[in-house]
């Protein structure tokens, strides 16, 4: 076992504790890290479960994982003002929902 | 030709969606106008170059995969592309009043909107399955964006669980497409199928991408956000969310079966994927009928019908095309309408609780009829569209021997007309209830128009299928039994 | 490219402009660190565009350039950080911690500033002190002092300072 | 022989961080968390720069300067959050 | 001019009172003189349009109007001599209906609706008797659920919202059948026009069960709204419509388009001799006659007059079934006749029960004692009315029952006839007490509540019922004539049995 | 040897402060670790050997995550109410044999990926043929703008999708709060900021450039540039307004709109779309959208739909 | 073994020697102001000495220049850093017992 194999066994864990912590945590928040996490567990994996090009690393699933990076940081910015929102509106900070009928 | 046409109908959105952010204020109904109202136009040249050469590939920047992205036109993605710039602009219709451009709320929709708008069309547009990626967060996060953007709670709250989902259903695709570029080096998706023997990696990356997009596309029992956000969210997202939204993830996952995973033996998988949409007709059906909102009801509606388009897969017949194509199509007008028509009446009446729309009918009867033309649709029942997709479901059905989806395909309408009739009967049916007059809220007629126009389309869908169906029976994935 | 940040000096114009051709200078001869003279170009608009963000938002006064005295200054500030790093590590690694923690106040005797704030980030760096806190329109600096004598250091770099920009202790 | 001595190095500048952080665990206040994220990028910068050199990634040398230049944004954004630990929230 | 003539008069006489109905609802309720003038001359046009494609027909003409609704699958209207004589049917029954409806619903609210979807639901029967294949047929026939339903729980009250329901569970699941059945046939042979005699006569018996299952499937689609015991429970709740619905659908729209559908699915589907092959005649016999007699014993139950009309229907409108199950040209004849004949005379009743329940709020049997002096004219009426029912001569139903016991007798069934005979007796037994009270009965100080109304409003109520009266005696007295339905339907039926 | 302790090492790092991330007492302990997390992954993505995701791990992680996440936490706890920030962690049964499940999952698809006789990717040879005849040295700013140079559009739309959804929410009401956490002035941070602001400036131009033939590129140097926008916001230069002005709104479209249209021009004769017609454009479009990503997640983390000049600037 | 190689390897162990230091004295120190002591003179001093150990090895004055960039801003950072949280905890803590905080 090599390095890499060290990496995709820690990507493997880490998607492991993101989906827990998807599953346990009632804070957005840290539903947010957990999504955070297994992305980076998949972007781990991503580049280290193509193989290298003539020596060097391939360089098309490094750019993929770069727009990847992009766009998980869009959409957790975007999910932080949601949530922050939300709490504004609410109050909460979770989604335990009491009050899913409202009116449209 | 198509190509300029094409680019444009990417791009003519997506520019008008910026100088939309660049100049708020009182150009931004033009802006809109000029981001939308060429794609009909626009969209002529790629259908006359389907129509004649059947497929078009486009390789964006001159390189052809597997280096580069290609566009790929064939007749499903015209069909869809056709779906989308007519829906859309129809809706389009309706948003103008209840969204008007000059208004702080406009300023805030409208960019949202084309960009949705134009993301979508990419989507159906590429061929490569890391695009289909970004343009699938892309449609995300645009839509959720809509949903929240009257920033009630529960529009708040459905957004934030929709993201979730979606961030989490988009890593399982992400992981899926690693694996498949793994396997095979190259990320386009017609170039795949000729890479990768179904070894259990290919197939469970297949899987993987498959999860991601049943979640996306809300089919059960990954549907809990949807009715939720749909039911929340302001009418003209929640018409363009079920007439388009939750139907690109699942035209992706056609995509992957059909051609992607064309020639594996997947009956079995397919089988299960009946099962759901099975499952989902009946639960959808069900629960639409305890549902005590009009919008809840319609949300409902959607789980439902996103079943049929399950179908397909056990199916997997020329017919089981055309019809999982003409579903696609009848139920994404007739659903618009019926959401516009519903988006209408609760901000006429101030509320969509059915106890308290008594006698709505009388009100807004343009509304009402919307309702009803498109719940005719939805039902299946003759001189619809509905009717043509679910005629052609069942001749697949009945021609493969399947007698269980054929029962099930037409008795889904019944369970569609118990949750509907119970609907226009609270409706028209209370005589000495009258509404309120003190809340009743005018709204311009235009926004009526709009649910009449997509209801009266959908029920003129029956009428003029022939066409459609011929250019779907001419673009067939490699796999089908014709 | 210090600043005093309080406010923009009035006759802001003139020191705007002085402190962003040193701004610029400093920032020129970074990217040739960085770059060597490759793309000097786009190193001379990257520099000025730094420098010109620089002015507009952290802007504060500029002071005449005395290489001589700030070789020797920083060769006093590295002895001293030197022993600093050395006095809290042996406090650290020590069999027993020999520490008795104190909040000592100090009261500036230099002018506000890029003095006072030198004093006060270098502060941190002397052996025993830490500046925590400037209170009475940052003439009095709170330092916490792991052992009640350290304060000499912070004297020491009082005059030091004093001595770099020219100016008079105000204690004498 | 330098080489071979920076992989090391690394390593244990990576212990030390690890041991580091066990004071994020004791806290016991906010700042006290906070020290241990200091901590990290100093530490990080350096097993950084040691990467760069071992690796011959002269890249590694420009994200140690993102590093130390950015570390500050966290330390500033702590410095404007109410201070009082009972915000830590996490007991009832 | 011809040919256009030939391809559009079909659809034109759909869409008349289609156009009608949309023009309805966008003008709203209170346009009353355009809604009626619409309502009148959609209906004299659509008059005068039956009478020009019987022109044509009667010339050896066969108007079509083609359009492909899914590749291989047309939606066909066509004017055959039977969907002739449905559409007469229909048309001059909407006439009568139309001006009865628009002096009964003179007071009630959602006017524009009612008539809105009572253009639409004719639209819809017209369609029915078009239709020139079984998808055409399928569709019309759904489209007429779903546009009597809004008549159905018109009223609006708790009752109508249950029959309403009723109505649709009923409805609805038929259809679905029905739809099953026709995909099953479809794949099976394909789509394929209506042709005299049946287009599946030449298939071979190879797919005999297949065939027996399809029919089943479709006889229980249609004999959903044909009321066949046990199909019927939705009809007499369907009652709680105003008195026009009750005519119409029980004279003209829903139940008659059922017993058609069974006409066509038998003579001109199937085709007499293969459903006699296939073993299945004798169990529609049988289900026709359990009908007639269930449905003549429920009647005589009744005290409420609508639901004894109603249970009336049931038992009258197997008849038509019993004609065409019993086979052989006599008795067929007799079948398809009595669509025309019951039609006319059901109509009648339900007008007369409509006036009697408008005007004086008489809702049960015992409440009609003494009428006949009271309401001599529409008492009349309803005795002709009744005494048809009965079978007496010379009114229309009395040649009905002979043709049907004479074509019994042909094809060695004479035991039908006994069916005949009870139900003529039970027939009489549940309308003569009516019949007796109404004119030998003493009237009573106070009617239930009376309702005083114009002399015109008057006799547009009782007009209608006149002159339904009037065509009833009239089908029956000049049955020979050549142009009477007798002949007609017995023109058509010489094309089943060559 | 050595390297391969290292790497377990970092390894282990990640996943123990993943699992604090989700799980620590305090939510505040869990934004700590999870910005260390982010910082880890810098260090392995340079151990894995792909140097621009560390660097742009770097910039994201070191500067903006943690900064977002703690103005959001900031927000959430002055709006405090009655209810609890954190209700704590839920009981789930089957949390943990989900959790271990799908980990097993991945970790099997992971390492038979890894272990599998693997396709070179045909993609990746590709681009580095033909590469060689442009003259760009680094292959992933070839990937990204060459070759995929749809994602990358589309990517600077998601960022400007999420600052518009974002924009969308605020509402009118509730563009109060700017993130200032600056408390009382002092002397210290303006030191900082003159020296970290004109030189952030020039990294992110050094890194734009260096994109082109080595680690760097359009997003970090946007990203560093952030990093400087929200350095300035932190400490009250900047503040969130309501509406952006013209310049603000133009840098924010100057990505997005000069990549379409110079995307676009080739069409005018004949050429395929989205072709670039040059190195120059290259650069062009890769200078507009560092500006662009730069505003674009300044607006973000200001949380408001412009900017304006802050109280202390 | 050159001189050079020696140099650097001194100069690299010295500054783990700072970096073990800092590490033991924000473990070992009782409050949150010792322990900034620790961290910022050590550490800033275990930087130092890693960064001329590199330098020395390296011996491109491009990089000599940068790694003595970097180690200026680290330094600035740092005290600023330091300085902040100082405030921060002498602002908000001193009236809250820490071994109360620890139970919040």
């Amino acid at each position: 076992m090599d390095s890499l194999g060290l990496y995709v066994l820690a990507a493997a864990v880490l998607f492991g504790v993101g989906v827990y912590g998807l599953i346990v945590s009632e804070h957005l928040m840290r539903k947010l890290f957990a999504i955070n996490i297994m992305g980076n567990a998949i972007f781990i994996l991503l580049v280290a479960a193509s193989g290298p090009v003539e020596g060097a690393p391939d360089p098309v699933p490094q750019a993929l994982v770069l727009t990847g990076i992009v766009i998980a940081v869009s959409a957790t910015a975007f999910a932080l003002a949601l949530m922050v929102r939300l709490y504004q509106e609410t109050g909460q900070a979770t989604l335990s929902s009491r009050d899913e009928g409202d009116d449209g | 030709m198509t190509a300029e046409a094409l680019a444009l109908i990417v791009f003519l959105p997506l520019l008008a969606a910026c100088a939309a952010v660049a100049f708020p204020g009182r150009w931004l109904g033009w802006i809109v106008r000029i981001g939308l109202l060429p794609l009909p136009v626009l969209m002529l040249a790629p259908t006359l170059a389907v129509l004649d050469q059947n497929v078009i590939h486009l390789a964006l920047a001159g390189h052809a995969s597997p280096l580069g992205i290609e566009w790929r036109l064939d007749p499903l993605s015209l069909l869809m592309l056709w779906l989308n710039v007519g829906i859309t602009v129809l809706i389009s219709l309706h948003a103008g009043v209840s969204f008007r451009p000059d208004s702080d709320r406009g300023q805030r929709f409208w960019p949202l909107w084309l960009i949705l708008f134009a993301s979508m069309n990419a989507l159906v547009l590429s061929a490569d399955l890391f695009n289909l990626y970004v343009t699938l967060e892309l449609v995300t996060l645009a839509a959720i964006g809509l949903i929240a953007v009257e920033s009630k709670p529960a529009a708040l709250r459905a957004g934030m669980r929709y993201l979730l989902l979606a961030l989490m259903a988009s890593l399982l695709y992400l992981l899926g497409v690693g694996l498949i570029y793994g396997q095979t080096g190259t990320l386009d998706l017609y170039l795949i199928a000729e890479q990768i023997e179904p070894g259990w990696l290919p197939v469970t990356a297949m899987a993987l991408m498959i999860v991601g997009l049943l979640i996306k596309s809300a089919v059960f029992p990954l549907h809990a956000w949807l009715p939720a956000a749909h039911g929340n969210a302001p009418g003209p997202v929640s018409a363009i969310l079920s007439a388009m939204v939750v139907k690109v993830s699942i035209y992706m996952i056609w995509r992957l079966w059909f051609w992607g995973a064309a020639g594996w033996d997947l009956a079995t998988a397919a089988n299960l994927m009946g099962l759901l949409g099975a499952a989902a007709i009946v639960y959808g059906s069900l629960a639409a009928l305890v549902q005590d909102r009009l919008k809840m009801i319609v949300a409902y509606s959607t789980v439902a019908q996103l079943g049929y388009l399950m179908l397909l897969f056990p199916l997997a017949s020329t017919l089981a095309f055309q019809a999982a194509s003409y579903h696609l199509l009848s139920h994404g007008l007739a659903k618009a309408a019926m959401f516009l028509a519903a988006a209408n009446i609760l901000s006429s009446v101030g509320t969509d609780r059915l106890q308290r729309l008594a006698g709505v009918d009388q009100r807004r009867p343009l509304d009402v009829f919307a309702l009803a033309l498109g719940g005719v649709s939805i039902l299946g029942l003759p001189p619809s569209g509905g009717f043509v997709a679910k005629w052609l479901f069942l001749e697949a059905a009945w021609h493969q021997q399947a007698w269980g989806w054929l029962v099930l395909v037409a008795a889904g309408g019944l369970l569609a007309a118990a949750y509907l009739f119970r609907v226009l009967g609270v409706i028209c049916l209370h005589p000495r209830k009258r509404l309120n007059r003190r809340q009743h809220r005018e709204i311009p007629n235009l926004a009526s128009v709009a649910a009449l126009i997509l209801a009266v389309s959908a029920i003129a869908a029956g009428f003029f299928s022939a066409p459609v169906l011929s250019l779907i029976s001419a673009g067939l994935p490699p796999g089908v039994t014709p | 490219m210090t600043t005093e940040p309080t406010k923009p000096a009035a006759g802001s114009f003139r020191t705007g402009l002085s402190w962003f051709a040193q701004a610029f200078l400093v920032l020129t001869l970074i990217w040739i660190a960085l770059n060597g003279l490759s793309g000097f170009w786009a190193g001379l608009a990257a520099a000025s565009a730094g420098a010109a963000v620089g002015t507009y938002f952290a802007r504060g006064q500029t002071y005449p350039w005395r290489p001589l005295k700030w070789l020797a200054f920083i060769a006093f500030f590295i002895i001293e950080s030197i022993r600093g790093g050395v006095d809290v590590a042996a406090r650290a690694m020590g069999p027993t911690v020999r520490i008795d923690p104190v909040f000592e106040s100090h009261s500036i005797a230099i002018p506000p500033g890029l003095p006072t704030i030198l004093l006060t980030s270098f502060i941190s760096l002397l052996p025993g002190t830490l500046s925590v806190r400037l209170r009475e329109h940052d003439h009095e600096l709170i330092v916490h002092a792991l052992t009640p004598g350290s304060m000499a250091s912070v004297t020491r770099l009082e005059r030091a300072l004093a001595w770099m920009f020219n100016v008079e202790r105000a204690d004498g | 022989m330098v080489d071979l001595a920076l992989p090391g190095i690394a390593l244990f500048l990576l212990l030390n961080l690890l041991a580091g952080m066990l004071r994020v665990y004791r806290g016991p206040t906010l700042a006290d968390r906070m020290l241990a994220a200091l901590l990290f990028s100093t530490t990080t910068v350096a097993v950084l720069l040691i990467l760069a050199e071992w690796m011959e990634q002269p890249a590694l040398r420009n994200v140690a300067l993102l590093f130390v230049m950015l570390a500050s944004i966290i330390s500033l954004a702590f410095v404007g959050l109410p201070g009082r630990e009972d915000l830590e929230d996490g007991e009832q | 001019m011809m040919a256009f003539l030939l391809y559009w008069t079909p659809l034109a006489l759909v869409l008349v009172s289609a156009f009608a109905g949309a023009v309805i609802f966008v003008a709203g309720e209170r346009r009353w003189l355009l809604r009626t003038i619409l309502n009148l001359a959609a209906a004299v046009i659509k008059l005068l349009l039956v009478i020009l494609i019987g022109i044509l027909v009667l010339n050896g003409h066969t108007p079509e109007f083609r359009v492909a609704l899914v590749p291989n699958l047309d939606l066909v209207l066509r004017a055959d001599a039977l969907s002739l004589l449905f559409a007469s049917l229909s048309a001059v029954l909407w006439m009568v209906t139309t001006v009865y409806a628009i002096a009964y619903l003179e007071r009630s609210p959602n006017r524009a609706r009612f008539f809105g979807f009572f253009s639409l639901c004719v639209a819809a029967t017209m369609g029915i008797s078009l239709a020139g294949n079984l998808l055409t047929f399928f569709i019309f026939y759904e489209l007429l659920t779903l546009t009597t339903w809004p008549l159905v729980v018109h009223t609006g009250t708790a009752a109508a919202i249950r029959s309403g329901r009723t109505y649709l569970r009923y409805t609805l699941s038929g259809g679905v059948l029905f739809l099953i059945g026709l995909i099953w046939l479809y794949g099976l042979a394909g789509p394929q026009d209506f042709i005299a005699g049946g287009t599946l006569a030449e298939y071979g018996v190879d797919a005999r069960f297949s065939l027996q299952v399809i029919f089943v499937l479709m006889t229980i689609g249609m004999g959903v709204k044909a009321a066949l015991v046990p199909l019927h429970g939705w009809l007499p709740e369907a009652m709680v419509a105003p008195a026009p619905v009750s005519a119409l659908l029980h004279a003209v729209a829903v139940v008659k388009a059922g017993a058609f559908g069974l006409v066509r699915l038998v003579e001109d589907v199937f085709g007499p001799q293969l459903v006699a092959d296939l073993g299945l005649d004798l169990p529609l016999l049988l289900a026709a006659a359990v009908t007639i007699l269930y449905g003549s014993f429920q009647a005589l139950r009744q005290v409420d007059l609508k639901k004894r009309l109603a249970f009336s229907t049931v038992s009258q409108v197997s008849y038509i079934i019993l004609g065409i199950a019993i086979g052989g040209p006599i008795a067929t004849t007799g079948g398809i006749v009595h669509l025309v004949h019951q039609g006319l005379m059901k109509i009648i009743l339900f007008f007369c029960a409509g006036i009697f329940g408008n005007l004086l709020g008489i809702k049960y049997i015992h409440q009609l004692d003494g009428v006949g002096r009271r309401m001599p004219w529409t008492s009349a009426c309803f005795t002709v009315g009744a005494l048809g029912m009965i079978g007496l001569p010379p009114v229309a139903g009395f040649i009905s029952k002979w043709y049907l016991g004479a074509g019994a007798v042909a094809v060695d069934r004479a035991w039908v006839v006994g069916v005949l005979v009870a139900s003529t007796i039970l027939n009489a037994s549940y309308f003569l007490p009516v019949i007796k009270r109404i004119w030998l009965n003493p009237p009573p100080d106070k009617w239930p509540s009376e309702v005083q109304v114009s002399r015109i409003e008057a006799a547009s109520l009782v007009g209608p019922a006149i002159a339904a009266a009037g065509l009833a005696l009239g089908v029956g007295l000049f049955a020979g004539h050549p142009l009477s339905p007798l002949n007609w339907v017995a023109g058509i039926v010489t094309g089943y049995f060559p | 040897m050595i390297g391969f302790l290292l790497d377990g090492l970092i390894a282990a790092g990640l996943v123990g402060l993943a699992y604090q991330a989700v799980t620590s007492r305090s939510l505040f302990r869990g934004i700590i670790h999870f910005v260390v997390f982010g910082l880890t992954m810098a260090l392995a993505w340079a151990r894995v050997g792909a140097p621009d995701l560390a660097m742009a791990e770097a910039a994201i992680g070191a500067g903006l995550t943690g900064a977002l996440m703690l103005v959001a936490y900031r927000r959430l706890v002055e709006d405090r109410r009655d209810a609890p920030v954190d209700p704590g962690p839920a009981k789930s049964r089957l949390a943990l044999p989900i959790a271990i499940g799908s980990g097993l999952l991945v970790g099997v698809i992971g390492l038979s990926a890894l272990f599998s006789d693997v396709e070179p990717g045909q993609a990746g040879q590709a681009v580095l043929a033909d590469l060689q005849q442009v003259d760009l040295g680094n292959p992933i700013t070839g990937v990204l703008l060459l070759y995929r140079g749809i994602d990358t559009l589309l990517e600077v739309a998601v960022l400007l999708t999420a600052f518009l959804a974002a924009r969308a929410l605020a509402g009118s009401e509730s563009g109060t709060g700017s993130p200032t956490t600056q408390g009382p002035e002092t002397p210290m941070v303006g030191a900082l900021l003159a020296v970290v602001i004109p030189l952030t400036v020039l990294v992110s131009v050094h890194l734009l450039r260096a994109g082109s033939y080595e680690p760097g590129g359009a997003f970090q140097a946007g990203a560093v540039l952030a990093g400087a926008g929200v350095l300035l916001i932190l400490s009250g230069r900047i503040a969130a307004a309501e509406t952006a002005g013209l310049l603000v709104r133009m840098g924010l479209l100057a990505g997005l709109v000069s990549f379409i249209l110079i995307g676009l021009t080739p069409l005018l004769h004949g050429g395929p779309l989205l072709a670039l017609p040059g190195l120059w454009a290259v650069y062009f479009i890769e200078t507009a959208m560092m500006v662009s990503i730069a505003i674009t997640l300044v607006l973000l983390f200001a949380g408001g739909g412009g900017l304006k000049r802050g109280k202390h600037g | 073994m050159t001189p050079t190689d020696l140099i650097t390897l001194s100069l690299l162990l010295a500054g783990c020697g700072f970096y073990l230091a800092g590490t033991v004295g924000l473990l070992r120190f009782p409050d949150v102001f010792c322990r900034l002591h620790a961290l910022t003179k050590a550490d800033n001093l275990g930087l130092f000495l890693v960064c001329s150990g590199l330098a020395v090895h390296s011996g491109d004055w491009r990089i000599v220049s940068l790694l003595l960039l970097i180690w200026l801003v680290g330094l600035l950072a740092a005290t600023v850093s330091a300085h902040l949280i100082a405030r921060h905890a002498h602002e908000h803590e001193a009236d809250a017992p820490e071994e109360e905080n620890e139970l919040r």
